[in-house]
């Protein structure tokens, strides 16, 4: 009773945090300079008198608390407008953006784990052998090699040269790199945390009983450590989706994040909105996703216990 | 305590020594450094200077690193890129950490309202991944130095503030604030003399990490065509410049790539190493590691 | 048949200059086969609305077609209508209907279809390329429906070359009275699945007008296709594609054929004409600034040898381009020493001045930045996104511009952007001279092409006497052609459905 | 049956270059209890932990550790986990973190039991049952389901013994199994060894700083210093008798009366501190829990009062609320006329009122040096010139009985005692009329104890301090305070002359905390259950004087 009431609490403030971005960014979003009519204008086909009109027919002249209040009455009703540059449905663009996104998020997450997990272990498991120079190197690689280097030679050596992948339509070769991305960013806190169960006393007492090696790491140290891959994932993935911009652009991939992007340099304002909520929308869910896990994986938490 | 570093994975062992890197990282990063500053002096080409005629070549004795798209001197480039590259990747970082951990900070010493509300904003913030935000922020700001800095800094503002907010409330609940306020330090002076000075450590690490990522955003705000001027020699447009022409002149990607790399590790571990110098436990530290 | 005449002389002109033919590979011989998807990564699609786009023009095509098509020549030719004619006073044109076009709803297309289409533009997309045009028109007539009668209240030479940019769609079509979302065309290919700045999918039109065309079952656009594709033509995942012409030599290497469009691009560097600050208003500044491009260089950079140079608007050697004005170039070489001295005569002291540079994110912004920077001037470099350069560019707080401008149905085209009222005027740094406009309007209403060239280059003459814009040359835009892709040619321009090829007879080797 | 069971002979553990047991040759036979004595940093643990193998992979330990005739040191993994559970035994100090806060007891032990032994879930989940039965735990089918986060601090050891027993070991070895429990429920929990120990004729390895612990519950004891084995030999002899001196220093730092404290005259009836019916509680987001429940008392200038109670009794809560640390949910606090609270009045009371923590390492910020953290009252309350500031500061360790040389130093290079003198340095600084101290001496080995003890009741002295101690040790109360207030629940359930409530303790808790504290432990093994709900008394409001 007492827990269903906290998950909902928690949910109706993520709600209200949604909310409270919805607004921010309607605010920023305008706080760009440049609106629609001046990409029109920029391309020659209308003229002052014409501009004015298109603006008047965007309702870019009204206020923004009205701007804003029509925008969320016709979300709530399911209707995000259409593309004042393309015309189109923006659910569509939306729709049609996140399949590829979350399919590329989730499955670089997915892999980025599985790498980083089996080398942190393997380091673990062997701690005087050089794995841990590789942690360091993977580490420093994501964070010094930008992807769309790695994504360049990635292309380079597989679709140009050796013709074993299309650039186009294949999700294989943007997943590995931003895998190892992503591996090379949680590799890291992942041993680490491992490192810090494999010394907790509980560990030691499972030594203590006899256990065996897997039984130990199985059984006492991967729950352990759950709570902190599941945060980890929750922030990778947040940041992910949306944030794989570069890799999107080299392999011609239809992500939000992309959308979102070209939304904002045509200042196609109900695309952008729509986008970044979807974003925003996302994170939040990733957050009641991971909070849900927390609790899942952690009797502490579910049975409210404080402290 | 946490002395006991009990593999389970292994039977005991003894560790093997450690090749002492940091005297390396000291050096490259040392070396940035004087480049930055007196790299000008060193220029023998002028890292503007086209020669249309000598496009995209490999290393050689004109070109030690070979020449870009352009016909430019890759290594003069890098050499007069260094300070700005450092400049906008250290402004950035700073920016970050003033918002950031400044921001939050003042937010939690303040405390209830202002607080919640200064991290609403970074939750906000926090929504946009990075890179789509600064791209979004060139946008919005128009392109330029001043632009990257600032896009750069706001998209790495969260980060710091998270950590912030993190380390204040562990140190709030350490017993030497309490003795603190019992001695009767107001909120302000607590922040002062003991949350800030122990922050630093967290803050150094957190610099490390994101000076590096400062030139890779860059680099990538390049790649979208929405970084410094085009012609203007940092290391991340040097890279993005490269990336179109990684085929035909694959050095000229390398080397630039390779230099931030190796920067990025020597922050890395400079960064660990005067965060181990600021921490005066570290003697304990090493010591009860063998007790 | 005055004007039979003038067009002949337009046809002429443009096949002797305009037209090189192009090495065809023996693919004509042999049968085509049908089925199979193409792919191609050329310009975006801004809009499912034909009458609104706004200036890419590679897409649209497949689904919408037009009265006139500019064939590899670079005239206009009859293509909807069967053919036209035009009156003496060269007011009145007749068009005549191809009998069996029919649209993608299966209705056959009348004249009235056609007026509805010329009305529509007229009374509802107010400016744009077509707009001095539909202005002038008198009356229309489609009481056969057979037939099409227009009545302009001048002669307007550019008329026939324009309406290849009138696309005719259904009314019937879903947004006609504001935005059209689903056009329904006569066009081989019918408008399928669009993804705004993702994809466009156009399926085969089985009842189209030219019996037996289109071989292929469907075309499918990369709408993010303005950057390089060199390496997705080589990977062999995409067909038709536009490319850098620096990539020639590695698509050859990868048995990827290469393709240059008839018409060329135009490369210029303009000054800012509306607002120039004192220092620009210097004739002697300008001219320094002007000797400092090396044109060849510049030239070779953007398009290699095949890249021409030139201190005019049109491709040199092409009927409207004349020889004795490019022998007259004073900065047909650059000349720093000139340049130099001429700052120091106009008492400027360039290391003292910031010159502000707009652009485009294209490479050969760099290369003029550089060489006016060889002059000793510091440069402020802004390289902008669309609206980014557009914003920046209308608020005339800049120095210098390198811009292109692609290839054009009309040499009218060329000059309407030099116009005091012209669309989209920045990228010329707003040019305001009546004298010009007059110029210009004259030749525009010129009787005669030979009258109408004369026209044309007296104002190009004026431009150059003023020094508004650095002509530097002109290069094709590369296209990239697959080795499995056969009958396919690119145009006069970026057209991909034309009187005398495109899509529709493009197939797809086994 | 000459031959021991665990023979431990030569053994040398080594972290780097530093040697943390020397030399130490120690001999278990069946069915008898050893106990190793040392304070912390001495090598018992180490000692403990190198017999099973457990120690971290740096370590490296040679020597020889016999246990029957297979030699454990050297011994592969496999052999070894063979004896672990099963030959073997081990319990640690900190049950709270040293069972898997994940995993149910039950599966816990079922996991002990069946990584040894041959039988099916069900039956080992009986077994199970059975285990915590003995170990005297009420319910055991429920608390079988439970997880360790909600069990107590006792019930979790229980558990944690049970689970060791599991599989019957020959041997246990207990490392500090009571140091983290509170004082009553270590005289239960040592019982419950001692009754298990005897019953199963089980031998045993008792390993603790705690004397008392330890010669209540073995048959032989070891002292260790330093890595070396003093002295070892029967308990009664090594107490009646110690040979080595430290032995010796060790058995004289036990907490008896020291000295009685002179009644301080009470130069004025005006309370310093008053408390009316005060309630405490702490919200966690819309919870509430109370903590205190309605306590009232008075305390006169110059006296000294005692707090006493386990932990979770509400003492250290009360002592919040006499810092103004907390607001009462109901009731007064009223110190020196004023409300601590007050928050305009913050660096008055700071003046007037300072508080002594327990957690000496905590309390001092570890990266500002012992002259930082002197000077900050000092710079906080007006003294500013470097001079007069490091001059003070001077004084004030002088006046704890420390050298100034060790102003430079950081808190991490003292030992626990000098901390604690540090830390009351710094509550004198601004020479407060009142010093409530929060179980000043509870981390210090027994040894520095009384040290620190004497200091405050001289203090008190000198400088005619009020002042209220807390701590859950009653013996310690009788060297620092006249009057003793008991705390149980929340409620105070005993109030009197301490000297009274020491030798004729009127309810059953005041006499377990007595039975606890005293060295009377390992009398009794009847006090096998919990300590359960006592009936709480209403008292009448307990003034001092």
């Amino acid at each position: 009773m007492h827990d269903a009431k906290n998950v909902l609490g928690f949910s109706l403030r993520q709600v209200f945090k949604v909310l409270c971005i919805a607004f921010a960014i309607f605010l920023l979003v305008r706080a760009v300079p440049g609106d629609i009519a001046d990409m029109y204008e920029a391309r020659g086909d209308y003229d002052a008198q014409q501009l004015e009109a298109l603006r008047a027919s965007l309702g870019l002249h009204d206020s923004l608390v009205q701007q804003f209040g029509r925008w969320g009455w016709n979300g709530l009703h399911g209707d995000l407008g259409e593309s004042m540059r393309f015309g189109a449905s923006v659910s569509d663009m939306v729709l049609g953006a996140l399949p590829t996104s979350l399919l590329l998020a989730g499955s670089s997450l997915a892999v980025g784990l599985l790498l980083g997990f089996s080398l942190a272990v393997a380091a673990l498991a062997f701690p005087n052998s050089r794995l841990g120079g590789w942690i360091e190197s993977l580490n420093i690689w994501s964070i010094a090699v930008p992807t769309f280097c790695t994504g360049i030679l990635g292309i380079l050596a597989f679709s140009v040269w050796l013709k074993w992948l299309p650039i186009r339509g294949q999700l294989l070769l943007p997943i590995l790199i931003v895998g190892i991305d992503v591996a090379g960013q949680i590799v890291k806190p992942l041993y680490e945390e491992l490192k810090e169960t494999a010394q907790a006393p509980f560990v030691r007492t499972a030594r203590a009983k006899g256990l065996s090696r897997w039984r130990i790491a199985w059984r006492h140290m991967l729950p352990n450590s759950l709570s902190v891959i599941v945060a980890l994932s929750g922030v990778i993935l947040g940041g992910l989706v949306g944030g794989t911009l570069t890799v999107e652009a080299l392999f011609g991939l239809p992500g939000i994040g992309s959308l979102a992007l070209e939304a904002i340099r045509g200042r196609d304002y109900p695309v952008i909105q729509a986008a970044v909520m979807a974003l925003a929308g996302f994170v939040v869910l990733v957050n009641v996703l991971t909070a849900a896990l927390h609790r899942y994986i952690d009797p502490r938490l579910a049975r409210g216990h404080q402290e | 305590m946490s002395s006991h570093s009990a593999s389970i994975m292994s039977a005991p062992q003894r560790p093997a020594p450690r090749f002492r890197l940091h005297w390396l990282a000291y050096g490259v990063v040392g070396l940035s450094l004087l480049v930055a500053v007196f790299g000008a002096a060193l220029l023998t080409q002028d890292p503007l200077a086209q020669n249309l005629l000598a496009r995209n070549l490999g290393p050689s004795a004109a070109h030690w690193l070979g020449t870009d798209s352009f016909g430019r001197d890759i290594a003069a480039r890098l050499v007069a890129g260094t300070r700005l590259t450092l400049v906008v990747a250290f402004l950035a970082s700073l920016l970050a950490l003033l918002g950031g951990a400044g921001l939050g900070l003042i937010g939690c010493i303040v405390g209830g309202k202002t607080r919640a509300l200064v991290y609403a904003g970074f939750d906000i913030v926090r929504t946009m991944p990075p890179i789509l935000l600064s791209l979004a922020l060139m946008v919005a700001l128009g392109v330029g130095t001043s632009s990257v800095i600032l896009a750069v800094g706001i998209a790495f503002m969260p980060l710091f503030a998270y950590v912030a907010r993190a380390v204040y409330e562990r140190e709030m609940a350490s017993g030497y604030v309490a003795a603190a306020k019992v001695i009767g330090a107001g909120p302000w002076a607590i922040a002062c003399r003991h949350v800030l000075p122990n922050m630093l450590g967290a803050m150094l690490t957190q610099v490390a990490i994101v000076l590096p990522r400062a030139v890779t955003t860059e680099s990538v705000l390049s790649f979208f065509g929405l970084g410094v001027a085009p012609e203007v020699p940092t290391w991340g447009r040097i890279i993005a410049t490269s990336v179109e022409f990684a085929e035909q002149a694959p050095t000229s990607l390398l080397f630039p790539v390779l230099a931030l790399a190796l920067l990025t590790l020597s922050l890395a571990v400079v960064g660990d190493r005067v965060r181990m110098h600021l921490d005066p436990l570290r003697a304990e530290r090493q010591e009860t590691a063998h007790a | 048949m005055q004007r039979r005449t003038l067009l002949k002389a337009f046809s002429l002109a443009a096949a002797a200059g305009l037209y090189l033919p192009l090495p065809l590979s023996a693919q004509t011989a042999a049968t085509p086969r049908r089925g199979g998807v193409l792919k191609l990564a050329l310009l975006g699609l801004d809009t499912a609305d034909p009458h609104r786009h706004s200036g890419s023009i590679a897409v649209q095509q497949v689904y919408v077609e037009t009265l006139t098509s500019i064939g590899d020549d670079g005239t206009a030719k009859p293509f909807l209508a069967e053919r036209f004619e035009v009156s003496e006073d060269g007011k009145t044109y007749t068009f005549h209907l191809r009998n069996n076009v029919r649209f993608h709803n299966g209705r056959v297309m009348t004249a009235k279809d056609v007026q509805a289409n010329l009305e529509r533009v007229r009374d509802k997309v107010k400016s744009g390329w077509l707009s001095g045009a539909m202005k002038m028109v008198q009356s229309m007539d489609s009481s056969d429906p057979a037939t099409l009668r227009v009545v302009m209240s001048e002669t307007y030479a550019p008329f026939l070359s324009l309406l290849s940019e009138l696309w005719i769609v259904a009314p019937e079509s879903e947004g006609w009275d504001t935005t059209i979302r689903k056009p329904i065309g006569t066009g081989p290919f019918t408008f399928g699945q669009w993804q705004p700045n993702v994809r466009f999918s156009a399926p085969a039109f089985k009842q189209y007008w030219q019996a037996g065309l289109p071989y292929l079952d469907a075309v499918e656009f990369d709408l993010r296709g303005e950057q390089d594709n060199s390496l997705s033509l080589r990977a062999g995942d995409i067909d038709v594609a536009y490319v850098r012409s620096d990539k020639i030599a590695a698509l050859r290497g990868d048995k990827v054929d290469v393709q240059f469009l008839g018409d060329t691009a135009w490369y210029f560097l303009s000054f800012n004409n509306r607002k120039p600050r004192a220092l620009m208003q210097d004739p002697r500044v300008r001219q320094a600034i002007a000797l400092a491009v090396d044109k060849r260089s510049y030239m070779n950079f953007i398009g290699g040898s095949d890249a021409l140079t030139s201190n005019q608007p049109v491709r040199p050697k092409s009927f409207y381009w004349d020889e004795a004005i490019e022998a007259r170039d004073l900065y047909a070489k650059p000349d720093l020493d000139k340049a130099r001295s001429l700052l120091q005569a106009a008492g400027v002291d360039p290391t003292q001045q910031t010159l502000k540079v707009i652009s485009w994110q294209n490479d050969y912004a760099q290369v003029a930045v550089q060489m006016v920077r060889q002059l000793g001037f510091k440069i402020d470099h802004q390289a902008l996104d669309d609206i980014g350069a557009q914003r920046a560019l209308s608020a005339y707080d800049w120095d210098l511009a390198p811009f292109n401008s692609g290839p054009r149905a009309d040499v009218y085209l060329r000059y309407a952007r030099l116009l005091s009222d012209g669309p989209s005027p920045m990228l010329w740094g707003g040019i305001q001279d009546k004298e010009l406009d007059t110029l210009i309007a004259s030749a525009v209403a010129s009787p005669n092409p030979t009258l109408a060239r004369q026209r044309y280059l007296d104002a190009w003459q004026h431009v150059l006497d003023k020094l508004y814009t650095v002509g530097i040359g002109h290069a094709s835009d590369v296209i990239g052609v697959a080795a499995r892709v056969r009958g396919y040619r690119t145009g006069f321009t970026w057209s991909q459905n034309r009187v005398d090829g495109g899509l529709a007879r493009t197939w797809i080797a086994a | 049956m000459n031959t021991p069971l665990l023979n431990i002979s030569n053994l040398d553990v080594r972290y780097g270059a530093k040697l943390v047991v020397k030399a130490l040759s120690l001999q278990i036979r069946a069915g008898e209890a050893v106990g190793v004595i040392g304070e912390s940093g001495s090598g018992k643990s180490m000692t403990a932990l190198a017999i099973l193998g457990l120690l971290p992979p740096e370590a490296t330990v040679t020597g020889s550790i016999r246990y029957r005739d297979a030699e454990l040191n050297g011994m592969d993994e496999k052999g070894l986990r063979a004896l672990r559970g099963r030959r073997i035994a081990m319990i640690f100090q900190d049950p709270m973190s040293s069972l898997n806060p994940l995993m149910t007891v039950g599966a816990q032990i079922v996991e002990a039991l069946r990584a040894h032994v041959a039988i099916d879930a069900a039956q080992a989940g009986a077994r199970a049952a059975a285990l915590l039965e003995e170990v005297g735990l009420a319910l055991p089918d429920t608390q079988l389901r439970r997880y360790p986060f909600e069990l107590s601090g006792g019930q979790q050891q229980r558990v944690m013994i049970a689970m060791a027993l599991a599989c019957e070991p020959e041997l246990l070895i207990a490392d500090e199994p009571t140091t983290a429990l509170d004082v009553s429920t270590q005289a239960q929990v040592l019982a419950l060894l001692r009754k298990i120990q005897r019953a199963r004729g089980m031998a045993m390895l008792f390993v603790s700083h705690d004397l008392d612990a330890v010669t209540a519950i073995v048959d032989r004891v070891a002292v260790m210093r330093s890595g070396e084995l003093l002295e070892c030999g029967p308990v009664n002899e090594v107490m009646s008798a110690p040979r080595h001196p430290y032995t010796r220093s060790l058995l004289d730092a036990r907490p008896v009366a020291i000295e009685r404290v002179q009644n301080a005259r009470t130069t004025t009836e005006r309370p310093a501190i008053e408390l009316t019916g005060v309630c405490l509680e702490y919200t966690h987001g819309r919870q509430r829990r109370r903590v205190v429940h309605e306590v009232s008392l008075k305390v006169p200038e110059g006296a000294a009062l005692g707090i006493v109670g386990e932990s979770g009794s509400g003492k250290s809560t009360l002592a919040r609320a006499i810092m103004g640390m907390l607001t009462p949910a109901s009731g007064k606090v009223t110190v020196l006329g004023h409300d601590p609270a007050d928050r305009a009045r913050r660096l008055a009371f700071a003046r007037e009122c300072q508080f002594v923590f327990q957690d000496t390492s905590g309390s001092l910020n570890p990266r500002r040096t012992i002259a930082q953290a002197l000077a900050e009252p000092q710079q906080i309350h007006g003294r500013d010139t470097p001079t007069a500031v490091a001059r003070r500061s001077a004084e004030l360790l002088h006046e704890v009985g420390m050298d100034a040389a060790l102003l430079a130093r950081y808190p991490h290079q003292l030992s626990g005692g000098q901390r604690q003198r540090v830390v009351i340095a710094r509550a004198l600084a601004n020479d407060p009329r009142i010093l409530v101290c929060d179980e000043p001496v509870s981390a210090l080995d027994a040894s520095v104890r009384a040290q620190v003890l004497a200091l405050i009741a001289g203090l008190r002295r000198e400088r005619a301090l009020t002042l209220v101690f807390i701590g859950h040790d009653l013996g310690v109360m009788q060297s620092v305070a006249e009057k003793t207030l008991v705390l149980q629940g929340g409620r105070v359930i005993e109030y009197g002359d301490t000297h009274d409530i020491f030798s004729a303790p009127k309810q059953p808790y005041t006499q377990a905390l007595m039975a606890a504290g005293s060295n009377a432990r390992g009398q009794k093994d009847t006090t096998a259950r919990e300590t359960g709900h006592h009936p709480i008394f209403a008292l009448p409001c307990p003034t001092y004087a």
